[in-house]
């Protein structure tokens, strides 16, 4: 299977509906450990993202998301538009030019994102951000194409890590963010960026179905 | 909730248009991206001090735009940092050819998006200095601590320093001496509401108060009972003056702040405990700002801020100044 | 009731305390009858004025004491108009000898303490003169119109008259044409809480805002549901507008004030409301004022007040002023 | 009988303590059409006057009254500060040197006090008042005394008119005041003065006991 731009628009708009549909979810979560912005942020991104979508169709799979980081940089704001923002632009910038993608390519976009996060939130693994969601993903998705494992399947072991990974932030004290103020109490909640990772990740594997009975779950978990 | 708003989407939009409308001969309002900016900017030569945060810390920053103080504010949503196009814009619309001071509140949001606004000021041939303002010793880490109450201060000293043609080096230099000199301590006797939240961001029993909060409605560090404000100001000058090792005799500006629903009579009452500590470990307040300059929406509770004076912070201090919020002098 | 206070009975006491330690250079707070003075009263051959109320009002009416405004202010405990006997001490400590105006709001305790406090300083050979402050266009009926907003401004105005040397006469004439020419309508979305009662002295739901509410706590004319500010603030400047009998091209100083618990946020998007409706109705807003400037305790909510102006009450508002709420020009 | 100096303190020591112990009740009554200090304002005066009265034992009933009028204006504020204030020094100044009265003094003194009330208060009866209690009482206790009505029982009626005038201040709209305000929002509520009035007429009378049964009445009738 080959990625193209048609690919990356119905990610793209997949990604806005379902962080549309999850803002509340993700305003509250960031009501508990942070200052309530985390869902109405990225919405009003993503809808910014859609509307440039149409004029994209006929751009290359680079310039499509690199228009999608530049726009979310200058919407989003906080925390999570600098961040996803820069994750965007870092994979359109290695995809400049390319309307067809390799798994190969895929994987460096991801890794190249990942970077982007990781230098931009001056952040490690382990300190309850949406990078502890991000880092698993693209480490799993990396290992399995590496081991030849077939794309749909691939992508399907990282979903489910990146899901993991998501969970794995209740039970850890937050040391980057908002959620650091409140030192142990940080504990017990999960957190908000992981939580739009994992509907980015959902829009990206595009498993739109599964996704609707997981974020049922994801809402009783809170 | 109930506010005098036609909207959640509306409320900052509102406001912007407001203040351009109540103070056009001390600022103009940039819309898309959005950036307030003195009116007579830019200022050939001049350093521009520019700072931004989310909205709902009214005045701060906007309030503060205007001779002496901000060339420029950038307003984010509310509780939300600006993004970097509004700081990029706001930034050539002030340059001097002077360089630019960035006044940073210590949040991942805030770094991050300066950070951001400063890679591409840089690449368009701009020179920006920064200072980070961590002033909130409810956090124990250091580099964890959140800008509060010295933001407002140091606003103020280093305005004045470019006012008076300081280089960006110098207006540097004091901007961090100041952030270096202060420390803040907060308390909430309840939550905020955030518009497009709808309710409080956290519930607090009526003989509960949260200490060490932040300005965007976060929880503090610990939850205690309702004590005299007496109790109260002990805890919070403790803590700061302790960590700012203020030894007897040090010169100090004192900042109660309000956060927004805390009577001004509650304040004085604050500020008469304040002086009263001060005076019990014989630390000398030459000067105080009393009032609701640095809010987080309509919390009821307040901030106190030392600053440790120097004749040159002071003088910096007591120059003119003249804005929607902070004026003297003019 | 959660407050930042050591005690009920404490409130004034300690915030008084506190205001006499924040501005020293600026007024001196004198107990036993309570009165705030400013520093350098008596000034021989000046008019003196002076206005006092109860307290729950801050700014208004001690941080209104001080250059080109009040020479006293007499505090009473929360929401009880001040005794005539701190009111008569006032007038002797300020007695220039060319005579002292009462700003007086139109309320029963008011009226009736400032009353007796004449009959006391009459007979000991004083000039009293008095202008009474009814601009609450809430009340049907002229007589009982409580006097709000318009305080702050025609206590400016008749304080601007006294610094530049008007005759007893003439201070009262400026006060009474600038009382003549302005009137206020206020909405609350909640009450407010005052300490000795310990809970809201009115209930509101979620959904309903009180119009036409005065600042003691009281209920308003009516209860409506709530509704975006653009709606409220067309009701309030279009009942003030109204019996001012404003005409287009009229005019105007636009003063929109916050009682007590409301945002900056919203008070700016309030005061563009007020802007848009003036220039709908061809209204030209000459000066403003926005902030909280006489508030209700906790009260969240706003007055809106309109003053017409002329030249003289212009330049007399432009007047140079320093006091701790109000200040420009020094 | 007759009225001596130590009638006259005993009153108002009765006064102090019924006003303290419906401290409460006058300011809750306050917080419905006022601004909920009525009872704080007048408990204030009241301990004031108390603290005076050791050393006025050997004054005569005019100054005992006039320190008593001066005490409380210089103590309660607000309205009922002036209206009572002016009451108790009219009656003082027609009693100055008085140590001893007969029945028509009291009643001279009692038709000061009134005249008092409506002088400052530029008020009629029918405004929703402490006039409303009053006036009944002392035209009441006139009228009997004229008619040659033994004091005590003369005290009863104008008691029980003082309480009636108060309960009728209910149906009332008020017309002076901060209840006036409210305009017809007023109707339905006793007015907290015409109640401090009730109180006061209590410990003039001093049937204590009465009073106790009475006044759980009147916080019921609220
Ligand atoms: N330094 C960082 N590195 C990586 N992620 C971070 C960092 N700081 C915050 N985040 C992520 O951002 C999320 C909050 O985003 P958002 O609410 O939009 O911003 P803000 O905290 O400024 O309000 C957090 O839940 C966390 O996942
Ligand atoms: N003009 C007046 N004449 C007579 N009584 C009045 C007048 N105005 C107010 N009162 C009385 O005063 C009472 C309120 O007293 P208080 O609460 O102490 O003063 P304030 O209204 O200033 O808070 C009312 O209940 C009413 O009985
Ligand atoms: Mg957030
Ligand atoms: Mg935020
Ligand atoms: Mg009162
Ligand atoms: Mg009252």
């Amino acid at each position: 299977m080959q990625f193209t731009v048609d690919h990356v628009i119905r990610f793209l708009e997949r990604a806005a509906a379902l962080i549309r549909d999850h803002s509340i979810e993700l305003t509250e979560l960031d009501a508990l450990i942070g200052d309530a912005d985390h869902g109405a942020n990225l919405n009003r991104g993503f809808t910014a993202v859609l509307a440039k979508l149409d004029d994209l169709v006929d751009e290359d799979i680079g310039t499509v998301l690199d228009v999608t980081g530049r726009t979310l940089l200058s919407t989003v704001g906080g925390a999570a538009g600098p961040l996803y923002g820069t994750a965007f632009r870092r994979a359109g910038a290695l995809l400049a030019g390319r309307r067809i993608l390799e798994s190969a390519e895929l994987v460096a976009a991801l890794e190249a994102a990942l970077q982007g996060v990781v230098e931009r939130g001056k952040v490690r693994q382990g300190e309850k951000t949406m990078l502890d969601a991000i880092a698993p993903g693209v480490e799993t998705f990396r290992d399995a194409i590496a081991q030849g494992v077939l794309l749909e399947e691939a992508a399907r072991q990282a979903l489910a890590a990146v899901e993991q990974g998501m969970r794995a932030t209740i039970p850890m004290q937050a040391t980057k963010g908002r959620a650091a103020f409140l030192g142990p109490r940080s504990i017990g909640h999960q957190d908000p960026g992981a939580t739009s990772a994992y509907y980015i990740a959902c829009a990206m594997v595009g498993d739109v179905e599964r996704l609707m009975t997981r974020s049922r779950d994801v809402s009783s978990a809170c | 909730m109930k506010k005098l708003i036609n909207g959640v989407d509306a409320v900052v939009s509102d406001a912007l248009a407001g203040l351009a409308r109540a103070h056009p001969g001390i600022l103009r309002v940039m819309r898309d991206p959005d950036y307030v900016v003195r009116v007579d900017a830019p200022v050939q030569g001049r350093v521009a001090i520019i700072s931004g945060g989310g909205s709902g810390h009214e005045p701060m920053h906007t309030g503060y735009v205007g001779y002496g103080m901000l060339t420029a504010a950038c307003p984010g949503p509310i509780f939300t940092s600006p993004t970097p196009d509004q700081i990029l814009a706001a930034t050539r619309a002030t340059n001097g050819g002077a360089g630019t001071l960035y006044i940073v509140k210590n949040y991942a949001g805030d770094l991050m998006n300066f950070e951001i606004a400063t890679e591409m000021a840089t690449a368009d041939g701009m020179t920006i200095a920064s200072v980070v303002v961590g002033d909130d010793v409810a956090i124990g880490i250091t580099e964890l601590r959140r800008g509060v109450g010295a933001t407002v201060l140091i606003e103020k000293i280093a305005g004045a320093a470019a006012e008076r043609g300081a280089s960006l080096d110098e207006c540097a230099r004091v901007a961090r001496r100041a952030a270096l000199q202060s420390r803040s301590m907060g308390v909430a006797l309840t939550a905020c509401t955030i518009p497009a939240l709808g309710h409080p961001s956290f519930q607090l029993a009526d003989d509960e108060i949260e200490v060490g909060i932040g300005i965007h409605g976060e929880a503090g560090c610990r939850r205690v009972g309702l004590a005299p404000v007496a109790a109260i100001v002990d805890w919070l000058c403790g803590a700061v003056a302790d960590d700012l090792r203020l030894c007897a005799g040090d010169r100090v500006l004192a900042f109660v702040n309000g956060l927004g629903a805390t009577s001004q009579l509650e304040l004085y009452g604050v500020f008469h405990e304040v002086a009263r500590w001060c005076t019990e470990h014989a630390f000398v307040i030459e000067r105080n700002l009393v009032g609701n300059y640095m809010t987080s929406l309509d919390m009821a509770g307040c901030t106190v801020t030392l600053l440790r004076l120097d004749d040159e912070l002071l003088q910096l201090w007591d120059a003119p100044v003249l804005t929607p919020a902070l004026r003297w002098g003019m």
